[in-house]
């Protein structure tokens, strides 16, 4: 048995990104068993996720070197805690929301699109290379336009595009990054590049911020999030706002502690925590100004991922205890909000509308939908025992610990306005329905469950907080 | 000394008229010079890349940028005549402080690398023979850095896709080029782009050339065959362009992960075989990469039309 | 050095580049686009043919000569098919509008 | 290559990457974003192939692989936007002509 599985287990790393790419080959060329090719290949992504996230937490980061040729010549894949932990996040929200998407009719194109998007977040967090993930960054891109596009509206179109030419300038920044990099070091592999420093790095690390920035969306470039947010089918939009954005804040929490460059990048970092703060304020701004209720949980999402960002700071002084903080916020984060979309998508396909108004005798009529949008409401504004609460109260105990109080007073008063936002959006569904719609309750169908089931993950990540943090940080970047 | 002076002549002569044609290809405001002026910057670039010593990027260049993207780029402005998006741009201040703070963040990057060598085309070289391939882009392309070449495939497959699921191919230019001199031309421009990206492919392992300018080769050849049709239809081959488009991946994953078996890696070829499992590996690309821009040249999927040829405007 | 192939060849090419000028200047100056058609692609067929030609000489290589010629026939296969397809749309536009 | 070959190619390459996100600041057309997001591609590619030429001699082949894959993928995303593009106004003329009818 121990050789069997210890020949599987090292091979894990490049398994987690071959099965997708696999499956997404698979519904390409068969596509009357996509949906079937992805119900398997989702279940065996997911296996293989979890196991490598609980051998990680057993016995620390795990290291594969593809096609034998190790850095500085060959591209190495790099499992530590962090990336373990994302992975396996990524696994369970594609998979159980992928079991949810009904694609209009070219469901081989959603279902190869579902796949490689998936292969690509894997890429971009196992891989130790500046250039593998850029090419896994542009696939990711590639993949998420066409779930956004896959209604075939003109809505969804124009968002389709304006998300694919924000990718497309936030990936050729992040070119120009690492060709400046390899240029200057000599070398594509990010733990060789830790002590990178000099013109070319700085710059080098400026354009390859500003394109991610670009792509995941944070203040003040995120003018493209809530029109592809809003329009994507709901399983999309639940993995989109869940992990794929979270993949380019991932690679700056790498780049600004991991590589540090020797740039003194003290003052860098404070800006992209005032980015963060900008991004926190707006996002709920708009939040409150928004109509319909995907839009609000789109700009809940701009708002929210001001939080990590601004975490960008607090990793450089606070080290550990800010990442386990962040990352908690970050999963729950991922659970409360794909929640909250599925929940939106299934009020959508109900009412054929999710305009707020609209949203009235909510409770009655789908009490596990509306279920299912409060516990999400409760993690995002970070009530306790939700795993939002536990992440910030980690958050604001690192602040204190090196005397930065003023983040501790941002993440109190984010809370406040969430709160703010989500409730007053919420608030119709308690209302009594207009009397021409049956005031029965309708029953529940999957969806609605299933974006509760994912929705409760968010609380249970409170109590969960112990395993979850000692993972992240295991073997971990500060 | 003469000859130094002509060629830094050359160079800058090159490097001038490239930057001129960007700036008015981004100022000017008639929509189909702003596309005309592109392909035309894509070919210049192209012969400024052979004085870098790039023919083989110059030859992947002009048949991608100019070619593909050119007729693309066509396509979608005569078919958005008239509607042009939003009102007349104005704006000056903003878009050119951007532009300053990029370049003069780009040059203060560059500036220190002048003179200064880093780079790994010593370790390369040095390790050529344990790969199957000698010429040193292609050794990385599919033996030191295959994972990314592997990833690059996908990245095409995943564009078709996603161009597919937008609607069926319309005819292509309604069978406008038809004729008997067309027909003539293609007899004999066909069988010579095919010998020509073989060629390309089978010298990729010792010199400049390779999968992806055999793939662009022969993707023109696919172009060309779905020009000889008097109506401009697009056969309805569902299957036969889904494996041929699939091939490259394919092969790498098959391959990639068989290969794991014999030596402990994925995408580790065993050096006794490694020169027939890259030939394999990029033959199955090729067919691929040309299958796959042919039919993101379509730009939709080719289903069976019934009766009349779309919608006549 | 100066031997007489390669003043010869450096002749050639000069010819040659003067003619590519011209087909250009006619490209820009012409009225009509028949005309601009005429100057591009005859100009530029004759022009690449006595580059061609005189670096062939100065090359003295038989393989780079044949080479070069080979994409020489190709450049002008495929400048004439297209002129040929430019200047029938060009005419079936004419029709079109004398029609109406 | 020497390093004023490289010197004079780097600086048309930021020339054209600035050439690009000025048109790209401009434009509210979408054809002309997508060929400004390619005339700043072409840009930072020849940056790339001149970094790679800048040592003289043979060309460092990691940054010409680099290249050649940052081509075709920036080609396939382009093709993707041309797509959308030709298919919205494909959308359009259709809605368009139904109004009409209607």
């Amino acid at each position: 048995m121990g050789t069997t599985a210890e020949t599987l287990l090292a091979h894990l790393p490049i398994a987690i990104i071959v099965i997708p790419l696999a499956g997404a080959v698979a519904c390409f060329v068969l596509p009357r068993a996509a949906r079937a090719l992805m119900a398997v290949l989702g279940i065996a992504g997911t296996v293989a996720s979890g196991w490598l996230a609980a051998d990680v937490l057993e016995h620390g980061a795990r290291g594969y070197v593809v096609g034998g040729w190790a850095p500085p010549l060959g591209i190495a894949l790099h499992a530590d805690g962090l990336a373990a932990a994302l992975v396996a996040l990524t696994a369970v929200l594609m998979t159980v929301c992928g079991s949810l998407a009904r694609p209009r009719r070219s469901g081989d194109a959603f279902f190869t699109s579902w796949l490689f998007a998936w292969a690509a977040l894997a890429v971009v967090f196992l891989s130790d290379d500046a250039f593998n993930v850029y090419v896994g960054l542009e696939l990711l891109g590639i993949a998420s336009v066409a779930l956004v596009a896959s209604p075939g509206t003109r809505p969804a179109l124009h968002a389709a595009l304006r998300y694919l030419a924000a990718g497309l300038t936030g990936s050729l920044l992040y070119l120009l990054g690492a060709a400046l990099l390899y240029a200057s070091e000599g070398t594509l592999s990010f733990a060789g590049l830790e002590d990178a420093g000099g013109a070319p790095a700085a710059a080098a690390l400026a354009f390859m911020t500003v394109g991610l920035l670009l792509k995941c969306a944070v203040f003040p470039l995120h003018g493209w999030l809530p029109g592809a947010h809003g329009c994507a089918p709901a399983p999309a939009s639940a993995v989109l706002s869940g992990v794929v954005v979270k993949s380019g804040i991932y690679l700056i929490w790498r780049l600004w502690s991991d590589t540090l460059f020797g740039v003194p990048a003290d003052a860098a970092a404070n800006l992209l925590g005032a980015l963060g703060v900008g991004a926190l304020l707006w996002g709920a701004a708009m939040a409150w100004r928004a109509e319909r209720l995907k839009i609000v949980i789109a700009y809940s999402t701009v708002s929210q991922l001001g939080y990590l960002v601004m975490a960008v700071p607090l990793l450089r002084t606070a080290g550990v205890e800010a990442l386990a903080g962040v990352m908690l916020l970050a999963a729950a984060h991922a659970f409360a909000k794909a929640g909250c979309f599925l929940a939106a998508g299934a009020v959508l396909a109900r009412r054929r509308s999710d305009r707020l108004e609209t949203l009235a005798g909510l409770v009655s009529q789908m009490p596990i939908a509306a279920f299912a949008l409060g516990v999400g409401t409760v993690s995002l504004v970070g009530l306790p025992p939700s795993g939002g609460f536990a992440g910030k109260w980690l958050l604001i105990q690192a602040s204190f610990a090196v005397h930065a109080w003023w983040w501790a007073a941002v993440f109190i008063a984010g809370s406040l306005l969430s709160a703010a936002v989500l409730i007053r959006a919420l608030a119709p569904a308690f209302e009594a329905a207009p009397a021409d719609c049956a005031s029965r309750a309708e029953r529940a169908g999957a969806s609605e469950w299933t974006a509760l089931a994912i929705a409760l993950g968010a609380l249970a990540l409170g109590p969960l907080a112990g395993p979850w943090t000692s993972l992240v940080t295991e073997g971990s970047i500060p | 000394m003469g000859i130094d002076a002509a060629a830094l002549l050359l160079d800058v002569t090159l490097a001038a008229t490239v930057v001129a044609l960007g700036w008015r290809c981004v100022i000017t405001a008639d929509r189909f010079e702003t596309v005309a002026v592109f392909i035309g910057i894509s070919l210049v670039m192209a012969i400024a890349w052979t004085r870098l010593e790039a023919p083989d990027l110059a030859l992947a260049e002009a048949a991608l940028g100019a070619g593909l993207n050119g007729a693309l780029l066509l396509a979608a402005w005569a078919e958005t005549r008239g509607i042009e998006d939003g009102p007349a741009e104005r704006r000056i201040a903003g878009p050119a402080l951007l532009a300053a703070t990029t370049m003069a963040v780009a040059g203060a990057g560059l500036a220190p690398l002048v003179g200064a060598e880093a780079g790994l085309a010593a370790e390369i070289a040095a390790r050529l023979d344990q790969t199957g391939v000698s010429y040193p882009v292609t050794a990385v392309l599919v033996d030191f850095r295959a994972l990314d070449t592997l990833l690059e495939l996908c990245v095409l497959l995943a564009a078709l896709a996603a161009t597919w699921q937008l609607g069926a191919a319309r005819p292509l230019l309604r069978g406008k080029l038809y004729g008997p001199v067309f027909v003539a031309y293609v007899r004999i421009a066909l069988p010579l782009l095919v010998v020509l990206a073989a060629a390309l492919l089978w010298r990729g392992a010792t010199s400049p050339g390779g999968a992806f300018q055999a793939g662009a080769t022969l993707a023109a050849a696919g172009v060309l065959l779905l020009l000889v049709n008097p109506a401009g239809r697009v056969p309805a081959l569902s299957w036969a362009y889904r494996i041929c488009a699939s091939l490259g991946v394919l092969a790498f994953l098959g391959l990639g992960t068989g290969v794991t078996a014999v030596t402990g890696r994925f995408l580790d070829w065993p050096l006794s075989h490694a020169g027939a499992l890259v030939l394999v590996a990029e033959t199955a690309a090729t067919v691929a990469i040309a299958t796959t821009l042919a039919l993101l040249v379509v730009g939709g999927r080719p289903v069976a039309q019934r009766g009349r040829v779309g919608k006549r405007h | 050095m100066n031997s007489i192939p390669d003043v010869l060849g450096a002749l050639l090419v000069f010819a040659g580049t003067a003619f590519a000028v011209l087909g250009t200047v006619g490209l820009l100056r012409f009225p009509d686009p028949m005309s601009r058609l005429h100057a591009l692609t005859k100009a530029d067929g004759t022009g690449l043919g006595l580059c061609v030609a005189g670096l062939s000489l100065i090359a003295r290589d038989v393989s780079a000569a044949m080479l070069m010629i080979l994409l020489w026939l190709g450049v002008m296969l495929s400048g004439a098919t297209a002129a040929h397809l430019v200047a029938r749309r060009l005419l079936a536009r004419q029709e079109s509008a004398g029609g109406n | 290559m020497t390093s004023a070959g490289f010197v004079i190619y780097a600086t048309a390459g930021v020339a054209l990457i600035g050439a690009g996100a000025f048109g790209l600041a401009r434009a509210r057309d979408a054809l002309r974003r997508i060929v400004a997001i390619n005339v700043a591609a072409l840009g930072v590619l020849t940056t790339m192939v001149a970094l790679a030429a800048r040592g003289g001699g043979e060309a460092d082949p990691v940054t010409h692989a680099m290249v050649l894959t940052g081509l075709v993928v920036s080609a396939s995303a382009t093709a993707l936007a041309l797509a959308l593009v030709r298919r919205m106004a494909h959308l359009r003329g259709e809605e368009d002509a139904d109004g009409h009818d209607g």
